[in-house]
């Protein structure tokens, strides 16, 4: 709730700072092609693995995954860019998500 | 109401009765076309409620069989909860809500539209399950029974589908409205607590209902694709299930009880005269229940089969919650300490749900200590204390928002005799029929049974005489709301002389709400410090 | 969203935050919660079945697939890249390959879906089997329906409908689309690669 | 629109109650409080506990009862003091002192809750360690649930039972398992109680301290026989548990001894399989009533269904219960997977046993 007040709190501001347009975010955008590339080599990488038994398995492809999502979330969904707001939205369920998980798994 | 403005089949705002029955783009059609039929779902609860209680009477089977009374508490169950509670609370927030931020409408008034259509066939195919037969295995559906059972189930799991869709949709409304779309000078601070309540009740919707969802895909797949999520014979986990479906259904506890909770901390300083006790921290706490509410599922499970250690720190959540509840208690009691109490039939119901509320949440502390619960678990006590939550709480809270409310809705006040009527048998049939239930579950009589030990006989009896009168307290209500609607005292924009923008504009108010945009300069709670603000 | 019957402004709002765009992000909320329900109980059934469930699947198909949906996601931001730019011609371009990688995308899940029928691998036939339908079937879902919405956008975009001042639906449907794509991302590690 | 001529117009409804609601008020809940005094110390909340279990948890229910007393009363005299004290007069149009809060009060009202809380946890915390703490002497209990009956198996004496005897003062370790679904074991007077579940064994402890026959319950709702999946457990002395487990070890060994008499196996069968809990049949000791009633039964098997022997129809009746429906029973009351559960063999047995008996 605290976190909104220094937009909301100020009188003047508090009615509608709103009319700045949001596009001003995306004149800073990453080289796309360059993401691109890395999910693109990452996949490569987590399927050669696979080949690889001597490799721990699960850890390290779970953690190329999630690193490829966050590349995606951070630079195509533009999370890196945009409003603290939409990540603080996005990224609550996870704190809810991981004792769901943990609380199915032990049963 | 003026204009009705009408683009292909989407109507905005209501000129007949017909337009009611229209996809309806105005909130405050929405939120009537809501509360008219959880109303209806309510009855029609109510009357299987009184079967229950009128096989319960006696011991012994008498007018229906073991099948047919698992049926009757299952509707029941699942009726009252997703087809009264909820969409009655949604109804009067959406007609409320939008108001008190001084704003013309929802952020998306199709969406809230659909939100309520979605109802409809939802409601269609509970009450063809009801008539087909089969959904048996109590709301909560554990599997293997719901595995077991006939095509009902199938249909009770699809229609809840329904019921979850239009609740996301709806919390998500509620949410982007709230936090978009305030009246100039609005802050945050400045919210009225009912928004606050609709903010974190939507938090839950948000992200519980789509665990409930998931739950009933892998039902519904298991009962029709034969798939092995929950079924033991082929290896799979009857108890993924209970941990999927209260991970939504215990939040949606405090789904169906913040909504009460706004509409209480509006009530009181309306009717003590001074403002509300501690606004931060009854803003806040309702949030810290939309979040910890997620953490205490287990609770319902602890005499399951689930790891013995996990009960502690699910015990130990359950027991926090306590504190953030407690702590709006006590503020309301200190809102009402020292102002001048004004006896209207709202302001009583207001103060009944304080007190039937602290008894509900004193059990559930019975319920949280695993020791405790070990022997109460799906007993009587858990009935009683999940109607004391849920009648005691959220419905006798609803009442008071709809008798704070109505003279907004309709432009004419409730008779207050009746109200007083309605008031005391409500408050005397529900706790007959809901007091002596902790005393039968601690003696030992389980619930869903259709027979029981003789020796429960007398307390049953008194149950069952409480239901039958709590039922009957329904009717000066109907009555009143009936008459009042034609012949009630005009109410004119503010009879009860109360801060909030929605007190601002004509009763009922106009198509697009407010002639002019409202802006605020403090919180909704002026009273003794400002003038009460009139009408424009 | 409704102007003839109302006259909300989703860009006017008291956060400063588009509506429309703050309501999309809240519903990909929703869509993590229901994934993680159906992961989490994927990853149940996996837990219970026999190590080598997923040795009937077919990884290298699947890991081609991957890399078009990685490029549909591509094609997707470089879609509203172009717009913000005034670029309509590419705007139809890169929508059109989205569709056209999309359609792909799902196309091979149904050949490999009925491969895998045709070996009997089914969903009642077991846990694992059960759990892979559920996950990739609710996943595959949500491509036709970005596919669908997809097509619609490319036919307003066809109209011109679209300028560097108007291109917030873009965006909203990418969000969309790039969420469908991280849950592909992961759902391929855990179903396939472990 | 002016302000508000309307309100006050109606205004004066609600005054004119101000006066008699609060008279009412104060009625009703001083007749409560003395009601609910007078009930609650004449019929104490719990029955007597008959396990030492049963007794920890009770002082457990007695010390949170008697904290959420204290809140309670606090709450509820807070609440009527303000009914009575705070109610205005009826010509008073003003407001009341604008206080929004306390800063002390509010953190004082958030942590004196918050360490109730804490010490309720933790005596909780203590119990449950200590009711669950097994024992070596303890005595094992297989206890076996189906739709609708309880099974019990004493697998160091090997002897099956519909009924639980345990003997007094020795802790008995109960290993449960469901046949189909979730069932839950409750004996009300012991305050203890566990699911019965059907993909995993679940255990529960329990030291009887009294003898005597007390009910077993189950709570977790099972099908359309839930309210009737009832026995009993029996505490007994040392000795007299001996004893019965001596008589049951000569009925087994004489049903055992007596594989090839066709008619013991089939009464042994029909009640491990738990037919007994619906079906009465006074061979075999049994008296459900949930079913139709089995004695005589041999003599209108044939005639059930046409073109269908006795044997056919038994053998049907047994597996696939909807065929036919005998009149005035319901449906899908009946388990139908018994087919599954029982080996062929063993329903051949079954069917001779029910139609062996004239």
């Amino acid at each position: 709730m605290s976190e909104n007040q220094p937009v909301a709190e100020n009188e003047s501001v508090a009615s509608h700072p709103a009319n700045v347009p949001t596009d001003k975010l995306h004149k800073r955008h990453p080289n796309y092609l360059l993401v691109f590339l890395s999910l693109a080599v990452l996949t490569a990488v987590e399927v050669g693995i696979t080949y690889v038994p001597q490799i721990p398995q699960a850890p390290v492809l779970l953690a190329l995954s999630v690193f490829k999502a966050l590349l995606v979330i951070m630079y195509f969904m533009h999370l890196r860019y945009d409003s603290k707001w939409f990540a603080f939205i996005f990224f609550i369920p996870f704190v809810l998500v991981i004792p769901m998980l943990i609380v199915l798994r032990i049963g | 109401m003026v204009d009705t403005a009408r683009r292909g089949f989407v109507r905005h705002g209501a000129r007949t009765w017909r337009d009611y029955f229209t996809f309806n783009t105005d909130h405050k059609v929405i939120g009537i076309q809501y509360m008219v039929m959880a109303f209806v779902f309510f009855i029609i609860g109510g009357i299987l409620a009184m079967l229950i209680r009128a096989e319960l009477a006696a011991p012994g089977m008498q007018f229906v069989g073991g099948k047919a009374y698992n049926q009757l508490f299952t509707i029941h169950g699942t009726l009252m909860i997703f087809f009264w509670i909820i969409p009655a609370f949604i109804g009067l927030a959406n007609y409320v809500v939008p108001l008190q931020l001084g704003q013309e409408d929802m952020a998306f008034p199709r969406l809230n539209a659909l939100s309520f259509w979605l109802v409809v066939p939802g409601a269609i195919l509970m009450l063809t399950a009801f008539a087909v037969g089969g959904a048996e295995s109590g709301w909560t559906a554990y599997p293997p029974l719901s595995l077991t059972t006939h095509t009902g189930q199938t249909l009770w799991a699809i229609s809840l589908q329904f019921i979850g869709f239009s609740s996301i949709f709806g919390g998500l409304n509620f949410l982007v409205t709230i936090f978009n779309m305030r009246a100039r000078g609005m802050s945050l601070s400045r919210v009225p607590l009912m928004a606050w309540a609709m903010v974190a009740t939507s938090i839950i919707i948000v992200m519980g209902t789509p665990v409930l969802s998931g739950a009933l895909f892998l039902l519904i797949f298991s009962r029709i694709l034969g798939t092995n999520f929950f079924s033991s014979t082929a290896g799979g986990d009857p108890l993924m299930w209970q941990n999927l479906f209260w991970f939504y259904s215990h939040p949606a506890v405090y789904i169906m009880v913040l909504p009460g909770f706004g509409m209480i901390s509006e009530v009181l300083p309306a009717f003590s005269r001074k403002p509300i006790f501690g606004y931060k921290l009854i803003a806040v706490s309702s949030l810290a229940i939309g979040i910890f509410g997620f953490l205490v599922w287990a609770h319902h499970m602890f005499t399951s089969g689930m790891d013995p250690l996990l009960r502690i720190p699910f015990m130990i959540t359950s027991m926090i919650i306590a504190v953030p509840t407690g702590v709006k208690i006590f503020s309301w009691l200190a809102t009402i300490w020292g102002g001048k109490l004004r006896f209207t039939t709202s302001l009583m119901f207001a103060l009944a749900f304080i007190s039937m509320f602290v008894i509900g949440g004193l059990s559930g502390v019975f319920l949280a200590s695993v020791p405790i619960d070990i022997h109460v678990q799906d007993t009587y006590f858990v009935v009683a204390h999940l109607h004391y939550v849920l009648f005691g709480g959220s419905v006798v809270a609803l009442y008071s928002g709809i008798y704070y409310w109505f003279p907004k809705i309709t432009g004419r006040m409730l008779n207050e005799r009746l109200g007083q009527v309605h008031f005391w048998l409500n408050l005397i049939g529900f706790n007959l029929t809901f007091l002596p239930q902790h005393t039968l579950g601690l003696d030992g009589m389980p619930r869903r049974v259709a027979d029981y030990d003789p020796a429960f006989t007398g307390l049953n009896l008194v149950s069952s005489i409480g239901a039958m009168l709590l039922a009957f307290s329904t009717l000066p209500f109907l009555i009143n709301v009936v008459v009042s609607l034609r012949r009630g005292a005009l109410a004119g924009p503010n009879p009860w002389r109360a801060f909030g923008l929605e007190w601002t504009t004509s009763s009922p108010p106009p198509i697009h709400n407010f002639p002019t945009p409202p802006v605020v300069d403090g919180d909704p709670y002026g009273y003794g410090e400002r003038p009460v603000p009139v009408a424009s | 969203m409704s102007e003839a019957v109302t006259h909300i402004d989703p860009t006017n709002t008291s956060t400063g935050l588009d509506s429309r765009k703050l309501g999309m992000w809240i519903f990909l909320v929703t869509e993590v919660m229901l994934f993680s329900s159906l992961i989490g109980a994927f990853l149940q059934m996996k837990g219970r079945s026999p190590a080598d469930a997923n040795q009937v699947l077919n990884v290298p198909v699947t890991a081609v697939n991957t890399f078009i949906l990685i490029v549909s996601s591509t094609t997707v931001v470089l879609a509203l890249q172009a717009i913000m730019n005034g670029d309509r011609r590419r705007l139809k371009l890169f929508l059109a390959a989205t569709l056209a990688l999309g359609a792909t995308f799902l196309g091979v899940q149904i050949y490999e879906y009925s491969m895998l029928l045709h070996e009997g691998f089914t969903p009642s036939g077991s846990l694992f089997g059960g759990g892979f339908y559920t996950v990739t079937g609710f996943h595959g879902f949500h491509v036709f329906i970005g596919l669908l919405w997809c097509a619609g956008l490319l036919v307003e975009a066809l109209k011109e409908r679209f300028s560097p001042s108007n291109y917030m639906r873009i965006e909203i449907f990418g969000l969309y689309w790039h969420y469908v794509d991280v849950v592909w991302i992961i759902l391929f590690t855990i179903i396939y690669l472990i | 629109m002016s302000q508000a001529p309307g309100p006050e117009a109606s205004g004066s409804q609600p005054v004119m109650f101000d006066t008699t609601s609060r008279l009412v008020a104060i009625v009703i809940g001083v007749v409560a409080v003395v009601a609910g005094l007078v009930l609650g110390i004449n019929n104490p909340f719990l029955n007597r506990s008959v396990a030492t279990e049963g007794s920890a948890i009770d002082q457990l229910f007695g010390l949170t009862l008697g904290i959420a007393t204290v809140v309670f009363v606090i709450v509820q005299g807070f609440l009527l003091y303000s009914i009575v004290r705070f109610g205005r007069q009826p010509d008073d149009d003003t407001d009341g002192p604008p206080i929004r809060g306390n800063h002390k009060l509010e953190i004082f009202w958030t942590v004196i809750p918050a360490l109730t809380i804490f010490f309720v946890g933790f005596m909780s915390y203590q119990v449950l360690a200590d009711i669950e703490q097994p024992q070596d002497d303890a005595l094992v209990v297989e206890v076996k649930g189906f739709q609708f009956a309880w099974q019990f198996y004493y697998p160091e004496q090997d002897v099956t039972s519909t009924e639980m005897h345990i003997p007094v003062d020795r802790q008995v370790h109960m290993k449960m398992r469901s046949n189909d679904v979730i069932h839950s074991f409750w004996v009300p007077e012991m305050r203890i109680k566990k699911d019965v579940m059907p993909d995993r064994v679940t255990e529960a402890f329990i030291t009887g301290t009294e003898t005597g026959t007390y009910p077993i319950v189950c709570t977790e709702l099972c099908g359309a026989g839930h309210a009737v999946m009832r026995s009993q457990i029996i505490i007994q002395s040392d000795a007299d548990f001996k004893a019965w487990i001596a008589s049951q070890q000569t009925t087994a060994s004489q049903a055992a001894g007596a594989a090839a008499d066709p008619m013991a196996a089939g009464r042994q069968l029909f009640n491990s399989s738990g037919c007994n809990a619906c079906h009465a049949l006074a061979d075999a000791g049994a008296v459900g009533a949930l079913g139709p009633e089995l004695d005589g039964y041999s003599a209108v098997a044939g005639t059930r269904v046409p073109g269908q022997s006795a044997e056919q129809y038994t053998l049907e009746a047994v597996v696939k219960p909807n065929a036919f429906i005998v009149e005035g029973f319901p449906a899908n009351l009946m388990p139908q997977d018994y087919g599954l559960r029982i080996s062929e063999q063993d329903l051949d047995k079954l069917v001779t046993y029910l139609l062996g008996m004239k």
